[in-house]
């Protein structure tokens, strides 16, 4: 079997701010509408809390984000998706849930840089003065949905794989030198 | 009526044009009339037009709460074509669109009617598809339209990129006497020979009830006061659901803001009109110069006459893909208007609920182009009391029947 | 002739000296001005000619009210028609060209329509060009259309790039004059996080060239100490040459950041559009002067006070040497001050008023000037530049009492408050009577979102002219002299980009139009690039002296954004070239794009339609990979397919209502077809339901329909049916999905190897989990082409790799891929249906004989009620057949079967249409399907199909399997 | 341009973010009804000039479905509310009544108005 191959395979591009495609990373969708079992199987699977409305708990490499009242967003190294994803089922087992891996269905960006919270108010209609840290913003990128944090001085940005390419255009126009906002 | 002509206005030039009678008069309403249209727009004022012309009935009122014309009629990117797929649209649309022709003639009045071809453009083999059907059908319901090439796309409409990238042209479906015409005019002319024919447009009154005994309609209540009729025709589009309510009714409808925009006047550069219902925008060209662009409606019931920016935005980038040349235009004014959908986009031409009440409305995003039909079926139906056959399939009945009258299915929009 | 003056000049920088042409003259002026600073500093009066009569045309303002001084900007893919001078700043290298005129700005043919513009009023079009019909479109319509417009139409594209950008405060404030200045102070000293916008390169507004002093400073002082104080806060933002272009609802405001107008080709964005939210907007914007309306005030030379004091205080420029000054109000004095000082001569100030005392007047008198009150301007003289003026009585009916030579008339009617921003969204105004204008009502203001004040006005823009505070009257003088003869009102120009004047109002009037709304339609006031910002409340004055009304009677006409003209390039922003709208890419895409596909857009997708090998024509491709996929085994990129999941204890029973048939009873391993409606009855998707666990099932989608039919689903679930243990997760990207089809799919399975694909192992309907060439998959035995088939999901991550795979495997086997165009014609040949060509929104499931796929048993499912109603339940529906052309030929796409006779408004009756229609190359003819009235009962019969040509294609009706009726092929 | 507080999130989204989804509190008529219950289901629109109730879909955030009091003359916001309730709150009633005192809560969950 071949190495698995994220979107973009790694795409980059320096601006005023950094621009790296990331990835392949694990993602799990976990729907439940919360207690104590789900509490337990979050904290067995990414060593986090239940993050509170639009919030995002991060462990080093991994993390939990609240992405709806009954919908989690896991993030994990991608290659222990599958035992997580088996953990996860015997956790859960019993409980009204849905785990789905999603990991190859996103693209995942860096945007980094003095400058990148600019990069992305040319495309998102957030107030990224307002973005609290460790708070996960759905909303979009231009056209398309995207997810955000602040995280290590810079921001994540998670889309739909197929528009990756669309995605990375858009940061690069919004990056371009001189083009700063302030 | 003073006539209107060149020697006319040679005439009056040499007295500085200090001759000239009102276009129409601004009477006060009388106690009642024969007939009753509600709304002053497009479709009212041909409504009673063609009852006193077709019909003889001139004690007609016209009552318009703002200023005549000041609704849809008077902020429409005024396409005019009857290439529409289902045989009850083809047949209205294609006679309003043959009376169009010979519309300045009629009122004497020059409504500028400009039949320079009206093109919808297939992107997608998808559309190419629905584009070939509908180009089918009209060719039995005696609609001359003709399915073209892209290279015949181009030689009509230069400024248009016919090579995509994102989607290149496929060709189009082409109404060659499809046009413009000059909104306006249209109302004013109508009003013009309303008002010649004796009938009461009266202005700046708002029908705020419909009165009625033993289910049959007697007057009106407005901001003027009671005014009796025998028949009431409510015309009065994005308003018709109030209008209804008074009555006592409800209708299949919903009132949404359709946008429009122009840009700044620029010389001649386009002879048709483009409408490109892939990427979502249309555009032709006025008398005067400026590019008339049409965008996009609301998902939301709204009576403000302005709907949400992004509309304009998300039409705007569609022609800039289109059109290149325009991305350095500039866009001048945005408006809206407040478009009176139905649950199947086709409109009602109907009986209702209550005795000698008819209603005329559900014209939505693309009724200027029938205005001239619209009115001649409307009065058939208020004079005889039973719709004749242009007005039949517009029941209001159809909804619980599911004989929807439905265009959307021909890839195509309505405009 | 207007000219640089020696010194002065608060905006220019004489040492830096910047070269330009306009109309290929080569002019000289400096970094700071405006190109209409620079034109008036070269003596070019002359800028462009009237959109009507074609008059010449000279610069009248100094800023975004200008409606003359309009040039074509630029060449080629920088060519910018409509370019304001007055607005645009100089830069070195820049070109412009005068607009509207053939041959030349000084020449211009069109002029002979002043020579006639007494047989063209206002309207005059809507009475003439009525006979012979032909005429209009063929004669009349082009020859208005060949002088109307104003600047050239671009024919290129655009070399420049946009960017849109958001912004969030609390307080926005408009207009960085004095008033804006001190709100956005008080604002930031609230703590509010407060953006300050001004359309202008500088700070200030009026007040550097009309005050001395502000709050008791010297005007520049207090200016560099305001400007420094908002710039050591963090919590003001304030942007330069940045328009506030509209307000919106819920606080949203829309601004043109003019960021590399003036640094052209520099790579940074030409606009950038910010779309603010703010919880208040603030607007200071000013007020802007009115012209008088006196006979020949539109010839060149004639120009608003302030305008002309603009020029000379802020780029050294004087229109003329003698300037006479006319006016109803103090602040014109202060022009004629301005150009005294500057030693030039004003020969006179005209003042309408009997009576002036203020302090301003005084000082004129003291510097010498004389002031001829209860005066006005009889006429202009001169043609494409003024030459001098009569003066008469402002009282009278115009005599003459004295002709005095100037080059240029300065002139003020009041100033007008810069209401458009508070009107956007509906804010009401009220008729000041002692400043006549219309100022903000604050009692009617526009809404926010919560119901509260969403704009409020200070400063000039709220009425209050003077820094004072004391706003200074000023009577309304609309016409001048006060009883002009129709001679005089025949050349007193209103709108001077639209030729409107004083008598076509009145003419409007006179025939009815009397609403201001039917005045400015039919007499176009207000209507030019301009907006009527220098003509709306003169016109409606005249309007309401011409209905013996007052003008809050007459009301204005509805302000609309866009305050000045946005670029449309910086409106749709980002989205060009390659982001002009997302492009859906399969983790095969490049595969596909390296084998040459021809793509085809299926929404936000492109999948390949055929992949044509040299010398092929797309059709001959498609044929190809037909015919291979029928012989050997073909490959389709079929990740596209929407694919949900759908869990919980409920799900089986949520399935049942959301598909036509039984989905809860299909068993574990197992696939079932099915089909979903709307509540309307029509078939909205179909597709292969897998039944994955105990709780669990798996929904395919058609493309398209994938983020449809998810949020369908949740919609019930959330809205209807939220008791219901359901949850749905859309998958669809998570997995690359390859059909795998042919007589040798499974030869080429089995070389991947990994898994039993087997008949037995793996029946047909079934899916297993598993690895195929060491790639964890699921093989589902599904078929819509007839043929021995499996769609192998395998995660995306691992899609283009194993497409490699299967190609490589294949090769043995004569694999090759399909497109989209042979995936139809195969499902064609064997009568499957496909969304979107058989159905389109108006057909249900019992049309297409899928009545198979309808449960009889269960009470209700979306779309059952609809379909139980009278219409749709009629016997006699289109139903779907076959057809075989009796020739062999292809039916045409989109033809009509036809039926006897015409309808009731002579419409040629029909009894059924084409849906699918392709030539197959498996059985060397034409096959179609479609929708015949009562078609399962009319086998063997023959219809006709039209033709757009006119003439008729005969077919056979027959069933909807034109290839392996048995389904021999697909179940080995 | 609306703003809409999305009652899941609890954040004021943009409208960009948001799906319009038409009159809310509709009750679903099935096979068993009568032609005109159904008719007036899938047609029969309130469509007032004034309070409104409609849905949203946060769409591109939470994905919920809520519900929102909106007037259609002015697009002034009353409140917003979850989608998984029978009919509009009682606070979002109140605060309705008292910024437009003349308005009835002509509201029914049957479709047809009490006015
Ligand atoms: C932006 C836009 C673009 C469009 N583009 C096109 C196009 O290109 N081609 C096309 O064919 N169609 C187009 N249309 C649609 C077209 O404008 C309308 O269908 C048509 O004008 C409707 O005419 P009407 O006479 O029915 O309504 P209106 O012109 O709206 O007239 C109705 C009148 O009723 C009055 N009224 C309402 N309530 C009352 C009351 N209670 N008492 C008294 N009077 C009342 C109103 O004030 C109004 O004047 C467009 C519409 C819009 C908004
Ligand atoms: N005496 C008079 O009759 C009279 C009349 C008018 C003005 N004034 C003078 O005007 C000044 C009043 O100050 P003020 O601050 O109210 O007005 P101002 O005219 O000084 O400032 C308004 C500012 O708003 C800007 N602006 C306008 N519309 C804008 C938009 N849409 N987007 C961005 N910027 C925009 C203008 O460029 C200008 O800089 C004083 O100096 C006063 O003396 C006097
Ligand atoms: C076909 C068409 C062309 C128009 N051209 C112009 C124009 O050249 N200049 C202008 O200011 N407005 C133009 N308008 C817009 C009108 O000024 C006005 O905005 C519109 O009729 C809606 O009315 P309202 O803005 O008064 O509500 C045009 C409108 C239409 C329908
Ligand atoms: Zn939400």
């Amino acid at each position: 079997m071949s190495d698995p191959v994220s979107a973009l395979n790694g795409a980059s591009f320096t601006g005023f701010a950094t621009i790296r495609e990331i990835g392949p990373l694990g993602m799990i969708s976990l729907r439940h509408k919360g207690g104590a079992a789900l509490t337990k199987a979050i904290k067995a699977a990414v060593g986090t809390k239940v993050p509170a409305q639009r919030r995002i708990e991060i462990k080093g490499e991994m993390a939990c984000g609240w992405m709806s009242p009954d919908e989690y967003l896991l993030i994990l190294p991608y290659a222990k998706v599958g035992a997580t994803m088996a953990a996860l089922a015997k956790a859960l087992a019993g409980e009204h849930h849905l785990a789905a891996d999603v990991s190859d269905a996103r693209a995942v960006f860096r945007v980094e840089g003095a400058k990148a919270a600019e990069v992305l108010a040319k495309l998102s209609p957030v107030d990224f003065a307002k973005l609290e840290r460790g708070e996960l913003r759905r909303s979009r990128a231009a056209q398309v949905a995207a997810a955000m944090w602040a995280q290590d001085g810079g921001f994540t940005v998670v889309c739909f794989r197929s528009v990756a390419g669309y995605v990375m255009g858009l940061l690069i126009h919004s990056a371009q030198p001189g083009s700063e906002l302030a | 009526m003073k006539r209107y002509s060149v020697f006319a206005i040679a005439r009056e030039a040499l007295r500085y044009h200090t001759g000239w009678e009102r276009a129409w008069r601004s009477p006060e309403p009388k106690a009642s009339y024969d007939a009753i249209v509600v709304g002053a727009g497009g479709h009212g004022l041909a409504t009673a037009y063609y009852l006193g012309k077709n019909y003889g009935i001139t004690n007609v009122a016209i009552i318009e709460k703002g200023w005549l014309g000041g609704g849809n009629t008077g902020r429409n990117t005024t396409i005019i074509r009857s290439n529409y797929l289902q045989d009850s649209s083809a047949a209205i649309y294609e006679k309003a669109r043959s009376l169009y022709e010979t519309m300045s003639q009629d009122l004497n009045y020059n409504v500028m009617f400009s039949p320079r071809g009206v093109m919808m453009l297939a992107q997608t083999h998808h559309e190419v598809r629905g584009y070939l059907r509908t180009a089918h059908a009209n060719a039995l319901q005696g609609i001359v339209t003709e399915f073209i090439t892209p290279q015949r796309v181009k030689e009509l409409c230069p400024i248009l990129n016919i090579d995509g990238p994102r989607y290149p042209v496929l060709g189009a479906l082409w109404q060659p006497r499809g046009g413009t015409g000059r909104h306006d005019a249209v109302a004013w002319g109508y009003a013009r020979a309303c008002s010649a024919m004796g009938m009461d447009i009266i202005q700046n009154c708002e029908v705020k009830g419909v009165r009625s005994e033993n289910g049959v309609v007697t007057g009106v209540d407005t901001t003027k006061g009671f005014i009796g009729t025998k028949k009431l025709g409510m015309v009065v589009a994005g308003h018709s659901g109030q209008l209804a309510e008074m009555a006592g009714f409800r209708l299949p409808i919903e009132a949404v803001a359709l946008q429009a925009l122009v840009s700044e006047p620029i010389k001649p550069c386009m002879d048709v009109v483009v409408m490109a219902n892939t990427v979502h925008g249309y555009m032709s060209q006025s008398d005067k110069g400026e590019m008339v662009i049409g965008g996009g409606t609301d998902g939301f019931n709204n009576y403000t006459q302005r709907g949400s920016f992004h509309h304009i935005e998300e039409t705007l980038r569609a022609l800039v893909e289109t059109f290149p040349m325009i991305s350095r235009l500039k866009m001048l004014r945005q408006w809206g208007g407040i478009v009176d959908m139905t649950g199947d986009r086709s409109p009602l031409i109907s009986k209702t609920p209550l005795g000698n009440c008819f209603i005329n409305c559900g014209w939505g995003t693309g009724g200027f182009k029938a205005i001239p039909g619209s009115g001649w079926a409307m009065a058939e139906l208020m004079a005889k009391g039973e719709p004749g056959p242009l007005a039949e399939a517009f029941n209001m009945w159809r909804f619980k029947e599911g004989q929807f009258i439905d265009e959307s299915v021909a890839a195509g929009v309505a405009h | 002739m207007s000219t640089r003056l020696a010194k002065g000049g608060r905006l220019i920088d004489r040492t830096a000296a910047v070269e330009f042409t306009f109309n290929g003259k080569r002019m000289k002026g400096f970094a700071g001005d405006s190109l209409a600073a620079g034109l008036l500093a070269n003596d070019q009066m002359l800028v462009g000619r009237s959109f009507k009569y074609h008059r010449p045309r000279g610069i009248v303002a100094s800023g975004p009210e200008e409606p003359n001084a309009l040039v074509n900007l630029g060449r080629e893919a920088r060519l910018e028609p409509n370019q304001r001078t007055t607005t645009t700043e100089l830069f070195d290298g820049l070109e412009a060209t005068s607009q509207n005129h053939w041959p030349s700005l000084e020449f211009d043919v069109g002029v002979i329509n002043n020579y006639a513009a007494r047989f063209m009023p206002a309207g005059f079009y809507y009475k003439t060009f009525i006979h012979p019909r032909p005429f209009w479109k063929h004669v009349f319509e082009p020859i208005i259309r060949r002088a109307a417009g104003l600047g050239k139409a671009p024919t290129q594209g655009d070399a420049d790039r946009y960017e849109h950008a958001y912004a969030f405060c609390d307080v926005l404030v408009v207009g960085a004059g004095v008033a804006g200045l001190l709100a956005a102070k008080a604002a930031a000293d609230t703590g509010a996080r407060v953006i300050l916008l001004e359309q202008a390169p500088v700070l200030g507004g009026r007040a550097p060239v009309d005050d001395a002093q502000v709050q008791g400073k010297p005007v520049e002082a207090w200016l560099s100490a305001m400007e420094a104080d908002l710039a050591a806060r963090d919590n003001v933002t304030v942007r330069l040459r940045t328009c506030a272009a509209g307000v919106y609802d819920h606080g949203y405001v829309l601004a043109d950041e003019r960021v590399a107008d003036h640094t052209p080709g520099d790579g940074r964005p030409k606009h950038r559009l910010w779309r603010i939210r703010t919880a208040k907007v603030i607007t200071a914007t000013g007020a802007i002067e009115r012209p008088l309306s006196f006979a020949g005030n539109d010839i060149p030379g004639v120009m608003l006070a302030g305008a002309v004091r603009d020029f000379a205080v802020n780029f050294a420029v004087s229109p003329g040497d003698r300037t006479v000054v006319v006016t109803n109000n103090d602040s014109a004095y202060q022009t004629a001050l301005v150009l005294k000082a500057a030693g030039l001569e004003v020969p006179a100030i005209l003042d309408a008023r009997d009576v002036v005392t203020g302090a301003l007047p005084e000082a004129a008198r003291k510097a010498g000037i004389r002031v001829l009150t209860g005066h006005a301007i009889a006429s202009v003289k001169g043609g494409k530049r003024v030459t001098g003026v009569s003066v008469c009585l402002q009282a009278g009916e115009g005599a003459v009492t004295e002709e005095i030579a100037c080059e240029a008339v300065a002139m003020s009617g009041g100033w007008s408050p810069v209401v458009h921003l508070y009107s956007h969204c509906g804010g009401k105004l009220n008729w000041d009577n002692g400043i006549s204008a219309f100022v903000p009502d604050p009692m009617r203001p526009p809404l926010n979102h919560d119901g509260s004040a969403m704009v409020e006005c200070v400063g000039a823009a709220n009425g209050d002219l003077d820094l004072s505070g004391t706003a200074p009257a000023i009577p309304p003088v609309w016409v001048m002299p006060q009883g002009a003869p129709i001679k005089l009102r025949l050349k007193m120009w209103l709108d001077y980009q639209n030729d409107v004047k004083v008598s076509d109002v009145q003419l409007a009037a006179r025939e009815g139009y009397m609403s201001v709304e039917h005045t400015k339609r039919y007499t176009t006031l207000g209507m030019a690039t301009d907006q009527g910002k220098l003509s709306n409340i003169n016109g409606l004055a005249i309007l309401a002296d011409a209905l013996g009304s007052e003008i809050p009677q007459v009301g204005t006409t509805t302000f609309r954004p866009p305050y000045t003209p946005v670029t449309i390039g910086a409106l749709a922003g980002e989205s060009r070239g390659d982001i002009f709208q997302p492009l859906r890419r399969t983790p095969m895409h490049e595969a596909h794009e390296r084998a040459g596909a021809y793509f085809e857009p299926v929404g936000l997708w492109r999948r390949p339609y055929t992949f044509p090998r040299a010398g092929e024509t797309h059709e001959q491709a498609v044929h190809r990979e037909v015919v291979n996929t029928r012989t050997n085994v073909g490959l389709l990129d079929a990740s596209t397919l929407g694919k949900i999941v759908v869990k919980g204890p409920d799900a089986g029973r949520f399935l049942d209502m959301l598909y036509t048939g039984v989905m809860s009873t299909l068993p574990v391993g197992k696939c079932r077809y099915g089909l979903m409606c709307n509540e309307q009855g029509f078939l909205s998707d179909d597709g292969v339901v897998a039944r994955i666990d105990e709780d669990t099932w798996l929904c395919h989608t058609t493309s398209s329909g994938a983020d449809r039919i998810h949020g369908w689903m949740e919609d019930w679930l959330q809205c209807e049916w939220w008791d219901w243990q359901v949850f749905t997760a859309n998958v669809t990207e998570q997995y690359a999905q390859v059909a795998v089809v042919g007589p040798n799919a499974r030869k080429l399975l089995e070389t991947l190897g990994g898994m039993d694909v087997s008949k037995e192992t793996l029946p047909f309907m079934q899916w297993a989990d598993g690895t195929l060439g060491g790639f964890p998959c699921r093989v589902y035995r599904i078929s819509f082409s007839g043929e021995l088939s499996y769609e192998i999901a395998v995660p995306a991550s691992h899609g283009a790799a194993f497409w490699a795979a299967c190609t490589q495997a294949g090769k043995a086997f004569g694999a090759m891929p399909y497109g989209t165009e042979g995936l139809h014609v195969l499902r064609a040949e064997k009568g499957f249906i496909m969304i979107g060509d058989e159905t389109d929104g108006t057909v249900i499931p019992q049309d297409l004989g899928l009545d198979w796929a309808i449960s009889k048993k269960k009470a209700d499912y979306l779309g059952k009620r609809g379909q139980e109603r009278s219409y749709l339940a009629s016997p006699d529906r289109w139903k779907l057949v076959g057809f075989e052309t009796l020739d062999g030929s292809v039916v045409p796409d989109g033809a009509y079967i036809i039926a006897d006779g015409t309808n009731a408004n002579g419409q040629r009756n029909t009894q059924g249409r084409v849906t699918s229609t392709y030539y197959s190359p498996t059985l060397k003819r034409g096959i179609a399907m479609g929708l015949l009235k009562h078609g399962p009962t009319r086998m063997g019969d023959v219809v006709e199909f039209n033709t757009v040509q006119g003439g008729t294609v005969k077919a056979r009706v027959r069933d909807t399997m034109f290839y392996d009726k048995d389904g021999e092929k697909q179940n080995v | 341009m609306l703003t809409l507080e999305c009652p899941y999130c609890g954040l004021m989204a943009d409208e960009t973010e948001l799906s319009p989804g038409y009159e809310a509190h509709l009750k679903r008529f099935g096979p068993a009804s009568s032609p005109e219950e159904f008719e007036a289901y899938m047609f029969a629109r309130k469509n007032p000039k004034g309070v409104h109730f409609e849905r949203w879909r946060h769409s591109y955030g939470c994905g919920k479905w809520f519900l929102a009091a909106r007037c259609t003359a002015t697009l002034e916001v009353f409140g917003t509310y979850p989608a998984q309730v029978g009919e509009p709150p009682a606070d979002i009633i109140a605060k309705i009544q008292a910024r437009r005192p003349e308005w009835k809560a002509g509201w029914q969950p049957d479709g047809k108005d009490t006015k």
